[in-house]
């Protein structure tokens, strides 16, 4: 620790430009902040676009074996008090047609999001990917509104337990498990997939919820139940990352809510080695990104830090 | 009321339905702030317990009121399309962007309900403005907006000819061939174009592979309106959120505009 | 239906003044807004200036066998993002004192909360309250910032269903259990209260959240971890009471972020007989109690409602 | 920066700080908002891994600068005493009503940090005010602010009168013993008093007795600030929402102001 204060008070002085670079593991990025799973992630033309902009990589849309259409409109609304509603119903083009859209990829880092009910889904999947420069996999464990799927699997240890260690004997490319708030205690899930080695832990997904039309008197949504995204969300989010950091000693990737710098300063001094956006697209655009790595930037040289790695965990101490 | 968020579906009731052929009609609502969108920007339009869809924001000769035209194709669509005088729909936005509009020699083709734009767009044309309007149908029973084009432009020298693929009214042929000649002939200040994708392309294409400064409106499936979801891209493009209104010198760098768009699992399909 | 359809039509016609009043079970309140538990709890000469101001009943502070001072402050703050957490740790003056305090009360509905951690505790508490004019009890199962109550209660069906038989036992007055999102599922609670005996259940308590200061790099709330409360939380809420009442045929309460009479409307479609507020006492003051009142009568004249009744669970038709 | 949410802790950095007695000082930090806020009016001050507690805001010779004025007592108290100059703490509010202030002949009864509000009080004097100021003190060491009274009536027909209890400096006695004799003598237009709650209890009684309007800012055990936590409740009055000001009228009539006040648990004890 002194070694650091030291470093980063000579670093402050000789005016180090700081580094934005971190690694979530053996996941290298140049940037912390990347894009959630679900948002815009269907266009390689899009996820280019996105890493320009300052995306330091881009989680795709949940895949599953076959294509998804998801459910009717309304999928998405923002709420009156803050936030956004959504039931998509992960719809996808399915992991092999995806695959073949991202072959031709080179420059970005693409994190791979995956959604199943039994393990030889997932590693059917993950076959499909060898042609394709793949960052990591995330193994969204915590849809809040589609059945089989989702936290159903997150909040059943037995089922996460199996698909981890089979994705993980499938590939040797790191493995992310996305947990949520489900029916059981997401510490207990973030436990099991560690035990069956997962490499890092993206915390959390959106939160099931619900709003009803006072003047049709019926739920905006068509699946009526949809996960809660943005602000409100926030205080939740670094909660838990603060409680999976406290626990354990794994790599953490903090989401939910996160809408300018100084929340994302706030998840790593919580415990996260990175960040991920989602709403925040919908409420500012693609801009976002670079705004929060400048921000990011300015708070280090404020705060005589050269790299994130020294940021990360700091409130734990206090 | 409680204050407007407009991404939360405000509801309003449907005043007034207008026929405008047998698979095309106009419903008209009173709200604060569709009535002044801009020409190419687009709600998305509610139908408790059916669907939601983008729609573009059609005028209404009556202040204080807007509306919308559709034709029946879709589940969505038709769920709009039956929709009662007295029922309740709701509208999120207004979003997206909306045209750049020149002076001097106009000219707008338009093509169905693309049409719906187009009208917007002539409600803010300067008197001095020379505006030519190209209505494309496949036949006699689908052309609409005729009259509404012409009162518009009472007070413009102005031409609004309407062509059928059958020539059961005014010009036989295709809508673009007519563009192709009349870019050929007039050197325009400016096109803009709203409807079927192929046409919007070859009209992109007859303007701007002569320099003529073209502007287009795309349409494509979506969800969120706003970004997320990601439906509505056209190579990096999002039409919700970069458009929906896109030059023609951007479009002809475009890979997909005029040949693909995606279906609801989000996989390229042809037109 | 028709019945009712035809009635409220008539009434429209005929233009009865729409009633507020409302039965949660047994429990008659002549207003549906109630001020939540936790909230300017401690006096009497308060409770009745609430009641004056149009709430229809006042849930006490969670009273304790012995005083409870809380936690140091930090004990409460808004977050940038909307909503407030709080981590006041259940300061109470204890189940004796506060007893003394209330008996002079006559007009005023008191629901009494009370937190515990063996079923002894409450017995002994609801005796203290034998000379007190007590609408209701409400046990508080899910308070998710002090340790060996609440929250850790709440997420014990052994220990819910042991408390639940001892206070149906100790008193003929309703019983009332207040659920939150703890780390089991809070559906199984309410399953376990109603089978032991609940005459209702509140929905939802505040969502463990922590906010971290950039600045000094430490968590906000001297105890790091609160409850979120406000309008972030309301669309999670109106979730839990459409999915209970979509379960059970048990009265149900409303809490979580309602500010306004559209979202009070929102909870009564959803399944609700009546609603808590809390934060928006802080966002509002106390005038906040007769807007919504207002608001709902208005709405109730606009749709031809004579009664509360009339509303409950509309949007589950849908 | 960000937008400020003036219920969410604001950091500022301590510039000055001014021993004003041997257990008295005052904090002084730029801010954008507590320069301006209106006497009465209090903020909830957070000092990092101590506490957070409601202190009246101090005024500051330098604009765009306030301060706060603390006594060491209690943990927050001396955990605030103890903050150093470069050390930062965090700010909530302002908060609270403030004081109607009437011209004519005014007199302002402070004892302690209670005179904070009277000097913030002061710098809102018109220059035809008479105002007369009492300063109530235990003893000679505890005395201050009476030079800043002065400076800042400097443009008033004023008088500055210390009290203190042994008569170790200015007049010997109780403070309220002068009041009583002062609103005897003379028909104030407005008595207005901040300090310890039996001082100020008999203050309004002399003045309210009187005919005479009198106002006290009260002080209490707070956690929230805002009306949530109920701490601060004195009868059906919430000090931090419907005070921290109460006309001497409405507090005559209240059965707990100068008896009782709460602790941490809530439960009533005896001033």
């Amino acid at each position: 620790m002194t070694n650091q204060l030291l470093y980063s008070k000579l670093s402050s002085l000789i005016k180090v430009e700081p580094s934005l670079a971190t690694s979530i593991g053996t996941i290298q990025l140049d940037r912390p902040v990347m894009l959630a799973s679900g948002i815009l992630g269907i266009s390689l033309d899009v996820f280019n676009r996105l890493y320009r902009s300052g995306a330091g990589a881009v989680v795709t849309k949940s895949l599953s074996k076959e294509p998804w259409e998801g459910y009717p409109n309304p999928t998405i609304f923002s709420v009156k008090g803050g936030g956004w509603i959504n039931a998509v119903g992960l719809s996808n083009p399915g992991a092999p047609n995806f695959a073949k859209m991202i072959e031709p990829n080179k420059d970005v880092p693409i994190i791979v999001s995956l959604v199943g009910s039994i393990p030889e889904e997932f590693e059917m999947m993950i076959k499909a990917f060898e042609n394709c420069k793949v960052t990591a996999y995330e193994l969204n464990l915590s849809c809040p509104h589609v059945a089989k799927v989702g936290l159903e699997v997150g909040d059943d240890p037995e089922l996460v337990k199996k698909i981890v260690s089979t994705v993980k004997n499938t590939t040797n490319t790191p493995v992310i498990a996305k947990v949520g708030l489900g029916t059981t205690h997401y510490l207990n899930t973030v436990s099991t997939a560690i035990d069956a080695g997962i490499d890092a832990i993206t915390a959390i997904n959106t939160v099931r919820s619900m709003a009803i039309d006072v003047e049709t008197q019926r739920p905006i949504l068509s699946n009526k139940f949809g996960g809660l995204s943005g602000t409100p969300i926030k205080p939740i989010a670094l909660r838990c990352v603060y409680e999976i950091s406290s626990k354990h000693d794994i790599p953490i990737i903090g989401c939910g809510g996160i809408s300018n710098w100084e929340d994302a300063v706030e998840f790593f001094l919580a415990g996260a080695s990175a960040i991920q956006l989602g709403s925040a697209v919908g409420d500012n655009w693609i801009d976002v990104f670079g705004e929060i790595n400048q921000g990011i930037k300015q708070y280090m040289e404020k705060k005589g830090y050269s790299t994130i790695k020294e940021m990360i965990g700091v409130a734990k101490k206090s | 009321m409680l204050q407007r968020n407009h991404n939360h579906p405000t509801i309003v009731t449907i005043e007034k339905v207008i026929d405008q052929t047998p698979t095309v009609r106009t419903l008209v609502f009173s709200d604060e702030v569709m009535p002044n969108v801009l020409p190419g920007q687009f709600a998305m339009v509610w139908i408790p317990g059916v669907n939601e869809l983008p729609m573009s924001v059609m005028i209404s000769n009556e202040s204080g009121k807007a509306a919308f035209t559709v034709r029946k194709h879709g589940p969505a669509s038709t769920g709009l399309f039956n929709v009662k005088v007295g029922e309740q729909i709701g509208i999120r936005g207004p979003y997206g962007n909306s045209f750049d509009l020149k002076e001097g020699k106009l000219l707008l083709v338009g093509g169905g309900t693309g049409l719906v734009p187009m009208m917007r767009l002539l409600t803010f044309v300067k008197p001095t403005d020379d505006v030519t309007v190209l209505i494309g149908a496949k036949t006699k029973d689908e052309v609409f907006f005729e009259d509404l084009a012409n009162s518009l432009l009472e007070n413009n020298s102005h031409k609004v000819i309407v062509s059928t693929d059958d020539g059961s009214y005014g010009e036989k042929g295709f809508v673009t061939d007519l563009v192709e000649k009349l870019v050929n002939d007039t050197k325009f200040d400016g096109v803009y174009t709203c409807g079927p994708e192929k046409m919007m392309y070859k009209t992109v294409q007859s303007a701007h592979s002569r320099g003529i400064f073209v502007q287009a409106s795309l349409e494509r499936m979506m969800k969120c309106g706003v970004g997320i979801c990601g439906s509505c891209c056209v190579g990096e493009d999002l039409v919700c959120r970069d458009g929906t209104v896109f030059d023609g010198d951007h479009l002809s760098k475009n890979k997909e505009f005029g040949y693909f768009h995606r279906n609801k699992a989000g996989i390229l399909e042809n037109y």
